[in-house]
């Protein structure tokens, strides 16, 4: 039987023997039901030990796995080689990150960021276990329920251009996250997390590319929690604006 | 200070954090901690929360049934009552669980529970469960994350646990943490086998450390397969899609459980059923694919609402993975390895009998598993012991001094840096990691798998022995010190070995079939020679077993019928 | 409590989203009468220009034009000051944040004046 | 713990032709220009009036039929309705309109929107242009 190759060109970049990064190309052997997680698995246990990246799970909910795949951030163990037949499988780290070696890179803005918009239940006093749960209705499940279903890929992130361009802005997935305990009906945080998702940095930097909701392999679509997120702040600022007056 | 970032170890940081403030509070974990294996559990987790149907009794029951009577009562009667707390607890920090119409936690059917208790959120329970768990650890000042700093060993000096020796993978330098107390919680050891549920990350340190640090391990022969695996990834099918009402059938269309488990049928244990799938294949009433024999999982029945609804990860995954949608086609499976019962022996309060040191989660056993776990009892294990071994490891921190850093602890450590650098890193000439791995997981699977009789286990020991000394001159290829995973790679295939070689030991030495454990050439449960559990020490030369006894409180053994 | 400079983001952004209403719904067709029909003689009426037809509607036709006018300058001017940034300068960001409101303000005080000029009974409106 | 970094890291910074990487990103960045013609329409527009107010309504038509200007303005009005449309359909997006049990898509308030962009228009030129 002949076998089919598939051409896997990956970035390497080795901080202590290469100032710069550049790609290597492997021949592995191709099967249809093959994703890109095993090309670089093959390589590494029968071509080149030395090639490096993250994976864990290899279904999709650990996110570890993330590269930029023929220039689009994907998860590598949910890209089918089947999808770029007959070309070279160009496979680049996440973009926007800076890279600590070949496709591995570095996650500490993304961490931080995550942990400022205090990403947990926050209620004037936890009642104790003993009263049972707290009620909630599958609707007001619902208002959220897509917005916690994020893995922290890091997809969305590589695909924004506005944080390509100022690191500085909290992002897609933050927000979302941000959002999620926003509209969590046991929630009692939102005066603490209006004012760092309304910061200058926040939500407002977003300019609706649209990209992060594409690229998204769990359906997050933060671009709609960004915006949601706006509405709120602005309808809130008005609504303290005319308040005082209003009398009402 | 505490090593592991999946459920248990966060759990854990919470229930020490929480306890004294002014704790200083440490995750050290290998990956971050949202990447955790936890992550990937999709059914549900166990708890008593309808008290209008099931009860504390009734729990207890089916866990023990489903042991096969070894596991160790009091523990399960302690974990049964501590259950809804700790799940009501985790509800209160944002968990979002699936909801009945008035707005309680909804409950499903899962297999060898004999009512619905099982609290799900969607067929993501694990995903949500950690994510919640990390989100909450963040709220606390005093826990500091090392994250991606890869534990290598535990630092023992006159009895007593001073800390571990740890890899910043980023930076490749290894440095010694100093701590009062360690809680270990690094999960199980799936990649053992060839064909698992688990992910790459899944390679037993913490049990490896432990044992190496004089800790027995205990009822390691006790390795779950789960029925329901995509054939060609090993990617699990939750037990949650027969909890809603998912049929197994063979070539001929038949629900062949009707002659294993006729009175649960889908909703028998898992053991059984894994049983059941590998005799239809055995006796040719299976299909044959690319990827060997293979049964169907049902769930056309269904209906697209219920699936949608209540298993949207499912329908995930057989999509993406195998272009099928379980809505119009049936879903092909088999079984695989999925999860160890044994671990690091450990009391009710996750106490090791090492002063310092504490473990909890998958790869401890305080042995409420037994000879096979239910699904979804071991998520609220990681709860309910993660909490415990937590405070436990709090408290007797408080009671300590400063754990200190002389001669022998330092010796230690240096001799760890030198096993490290100069062994494992600088050995140039030899077998490649990935090839003794691929041995080692093929041993595993084909001696030490489903079935088992004394010549194949006999052999495996040998093989795993013979890997062992191919080990000593493995090549690791990258020769950097920055974020090097093939060095991680052969750290962990070293400790694979040993957790590996204990199996296959502990699975040689117990002469019957019990729960996971079936021997060919022993078929019938023992309880005059094998009522207890079997215990692994680390000695110069082959494993060491020895026996403890089984607590039993209230439920006398009897024969395990469905 | 939202802090000052976030509500007042808020607020702006608010105005901009309502620009972007406006000069999706009314901008168009007055582009269409002013700038097209009229200078090629698509102009459905003989004699007379749109403006002078719409203002002569007094105040409906001169609110028209203020709120379209405004609407669109703020949006679009808002708008490009950020594809600048994102065309590569992303450095002089505040300074062309500060020249687009100075552009946004000083338009839109010019069209109200003029308007008032040539429609001064508009104030008189309850 | 603040890790020091023994090796350097390196970043892809974004240049100025991002926008040509992928067709979405093409796409959107039309969108970002539309917004030159508007402003740009707008400017030009309050010039006019302001010829209008001072009296100069010659001057004022005059402009109008400048070549050049027309240019810009048939070339505007497509822009602007780009513009138009893919708001339309954001605002679909963002805010889906639920019935019942279906959620509307983003191309319905698309159509929706175009359907009640023309009555407006048709609404304006009849009250305000020809009555
Ligand atoms: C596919 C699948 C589905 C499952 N479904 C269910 C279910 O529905 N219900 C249920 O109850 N159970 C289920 N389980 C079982 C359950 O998920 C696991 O038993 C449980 O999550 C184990 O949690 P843990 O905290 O012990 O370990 P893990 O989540 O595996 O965490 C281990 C942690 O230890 C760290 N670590 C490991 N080694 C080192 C080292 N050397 N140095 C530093 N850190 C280290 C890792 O980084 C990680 O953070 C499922 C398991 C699988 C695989
Ligand atoms: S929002 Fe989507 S793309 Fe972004 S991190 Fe979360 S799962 Fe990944
Ligand atoms: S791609 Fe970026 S600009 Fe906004 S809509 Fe998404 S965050
Ligand atoms: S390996 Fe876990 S998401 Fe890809």
């Amino acid at each position: 039987m002949s076998q089919d190759i598939a051409t896997i060109r990956v970035t390497r970049y080795r901080p202590e023997k290469d100032g710069k990064p550049f790609f290597q190309d492997y021949k592995v052997p191709y099967r249809k039901d093959m994703v890109v997680l095993d090309a670089l698995n093959y390589i590494k246990a029968n071509l080149d030990g030395t090639l490096t990246y993250r994976w864990s799970c290899r279904m999709g909910v650990c996110g570890s796995c993330g590269a930029n795949v023929d220039g689009v951030p994907k998860l590598t163990c949910a890209s089918f080689l089947h999808e770029f037949k007959g070309r070279t499988i160009k496979v680049e780290p996440l973009t926007h990150f800076s890279v600590i070696k070949d496709l591995v890179v570095n996650m500490d803005d993304f961490m931080h960021k995550l942990v400022e918009i205090k990403p947990w239940i926050i209620k004037e006093k936890e009642s104790p276990p003993e009263e049972g749960e707290y009620r909630q209705s599958a609707e007001e499940l619902e208002r959220y329920a897509q917005f916690s279903s994020c893995i922290n890929c890091m997809l969305c992130y590589s695909a924004c251009p506005v944080y390509g361009l100022n690191e500085k802005f909290l992002g897609p997935a933050a927000i979302a996250l941000a959002y999620r305990y926003i509209e969590d009906s046991r929630d009692e945080g939102k005066d603490v997390r209006f004012p760092i998702v309304h910061e200058l940095e926040g939500v407002w930097e977003c300019t609706l590319v649209g990209e992060c909701s594409v690229v998204c392999p769990k359906g997050v679509d933060p671009m709609l929690a960004i915006q949601k997120t706006k509405i709120l702040g602005a309808t809130n600022a008005l609504k303290s604006l005319v308040m005082p007056r209003g009398g009402k | 200070m505490i090593i592991g970032g999946g459920a248990a170890g966060l759990r854990a940081a919470i229930a020490a954090a929480e306890l004294d403030p002014k704790l200083d509070v440490a995750i050290v974990s290998k990956v971050y901690p949202m990447r955790s294996h936890t992550v990937s559990a999709e059914g549900g987790m166990a708890a008593v929360l309808r008290t209008d149907y099931d009860n504390f009794d009734l729990h207890a029951y089916d866990t023990i049934k489903g042991s096969d009577f070894l596991a160790d009562q009091d523990a399960v009667e302690f974990f049964v009552k501590e259950a809804p707390k700790e799940s009501i607890r985790l509800e209160h920090w944002g968990c979002p669980f699936s909801r009945d119409p008035d707005g309680r936690i909804s409950v499903r059917a899962f297999g060898g529970m004999s009512v619905k208790r099982t609290l799900f959120a969607t067929d993501k329970i694990g995903f949500h469960l950690l994510h919640t768990l990390f989100q909450t650890s963040l709220k606390f000042e005093n826990i500091h994350r090392y994250d991606e700093w890869f534990t290598t060993s535990i630092l023992v000096d006159n009895g007593r646990v001073d800390g571990v020796t740890a890899i910043d993978i980023r930076s490749g330098e290894l440095a010694s943490f100093l701590a009062k107390a360690v809680v270990i919680a690094t999960g199980g050891c799936g990649r053992i086998y060839q064909f698992t549920t688990n992910g790459w990350i899944k390679t037993g340190d913490g049990m490896a450390m432990a044992y190496r640090a004089g800790v027995p391990l205990k009822d390691m022969e006790m390795v779950q397969y789960h029925p329901t695996l995509l054939p060609n990834t090993g990617i699990l099918i939750t037990e949650a899609a027969r909890g809603e009402g998912g049929h197994l059938l063979n070539k001929d269309g038949e629900r062949f459980l009707k002659k294993y488990v006729p009175n649960k049928m889908e909703l028998g244990p898992r053991d059984i059923l894994s049983r059941a799938e590998m005799t239809e294949i055995k006796e040719g009433r299976a299909f044959e694919g690319p990827y060997g024999s293979y049964v169907h999982l049902d769930l056309t029945h269904l209906g697209a609402g219920t699936i949608e609804a209540k298993l949207p990860f499912v329908k995930e995954l057989a999509e993406r993975y195998l272009g099928i949608d379980p809505v119009h086609e049936m879903i092909p499976v088999r079984p695989g390895q999925h999860y160890m019962m044994g671990g690091v022996h450990t009391d009710i309060h996750g106490y090791t009998g090492l002063p310092g040191l504490y473990a909890a989660g998958e790869m401890a056993c305080v042995s409420m598993n037994g000879a096979n776990r239910l699904g979804s009892n071991s998520l609220t294990e990681c709860l309910v012991f993660g909490a415990e071994a937590g405070i436990g490891a709090a408290q007797y921190a408080a009671r300590q001094g400063s754990p200190n850093f002389g001669n022998p602890v330092q010796g230690l450590a240096l001799e760890e840096e030198k096993r490290i650098y100069d062994r494992v890193l600088k050995s140039e000439r030899g077998e490649k990691i990935s090839t003794i791995r691929a041995e080692m997981q093929k041993t595993m699977e084909e001696h030490v798998g489903i079935y088992r009789d004394e010549n194949s286990l006999k052999q495996a020991c040998g093989l795993i022995g013979d890997l062992k000394q191919r080990m000593k001159n493995a090549v690791v290829e990258d020769k950097d010190r920055v974020y090097n995973t093939d060095l991680v790679s052969a750290l962990e295939l070293d400790f694979m070995l040993d957790v590996a070689e204990t199996i296959a030991y502990a699975a040689l030495a117990r002469k019957e079939s019990r729960g996971a454990h079936a021997r060919t050439d022993y078929p019938k449960r023992d309880d005059a020679q094998f009522l207890k559990h079997l215990v692994v020490y680390e000695t110069e030369t082959v494993p060491r077993i020895d026996t403890m006894p089984v607590s039993i409180t209230r439920w006398k053994p009897e024969a395990r019928v469905y | 409590m939202m802090p000052k400079v976030a509500r007042l983001h808020a607020i702006l952004w608010g105005v901009f989203s309502m620009g972007g209403f406006i000069a999706a719904f009314l901008l168009p067709v007055l582009i269409y009468l002013v700038g097209i029909a009229y200078p090629l003689g698509l102009w459905p009426m003989a004699g007379g220009d749109p403006t002078s037809a719409i203002l002569s509607h007094h105040h409906i036709g001169t609110l028209f034009l203020f709120v379209t006018v405004a609407g669109s300058l703020y949006h679009g001017i808002f708008r490009f000051q950020s594809t600048l940034t994102e065309l590569g300068l992303a450095p002089a960001k505040r300074a062309l944040e500060a020249i687009g409101y100075l552009i946004i303000i000083l338009g839109i005080l010019a069209v109200a004046y003029y308007l008032l000029l040539l429609n001064p009974s508009v104030l008189s409106l309850p | 713990m603040s890790k020091e970094k023994p090796f350097p890291e390196y970043r892809r910074k974004l240049g100025p032709g991002w926008w040509l990487s992928n067709s979405h990103f093409t796409r959107y960045m039309i969108r970002e220009w539309t917004s030159f013609f508007v402003a740009l329409f707008s400017l030009i527009y309050i010039y006019e009036i302001s010829l209008f107010a001072s009296g100069a309504k010659d001057s004022a038509l005059a402009l109008m039929r400048n070549p050049g200007i027309i240019a810009f303005n048939i070339v505007a009005l497509p822009f602007t309705l780009y513009h138009a449309f893919t708001w339309f359909y954001l605002i679909g997006k963002v805010q889906p309109i639920k019935l019942g049990k279906t959620t509307s898509k983003p191309w319905q308030a698309l159509l929706v929107n175009i359907v009640l962009l023309l009555i407006i228009s048709y609404a304006v030129i009849q009250i305000l242009v020809l009555r």
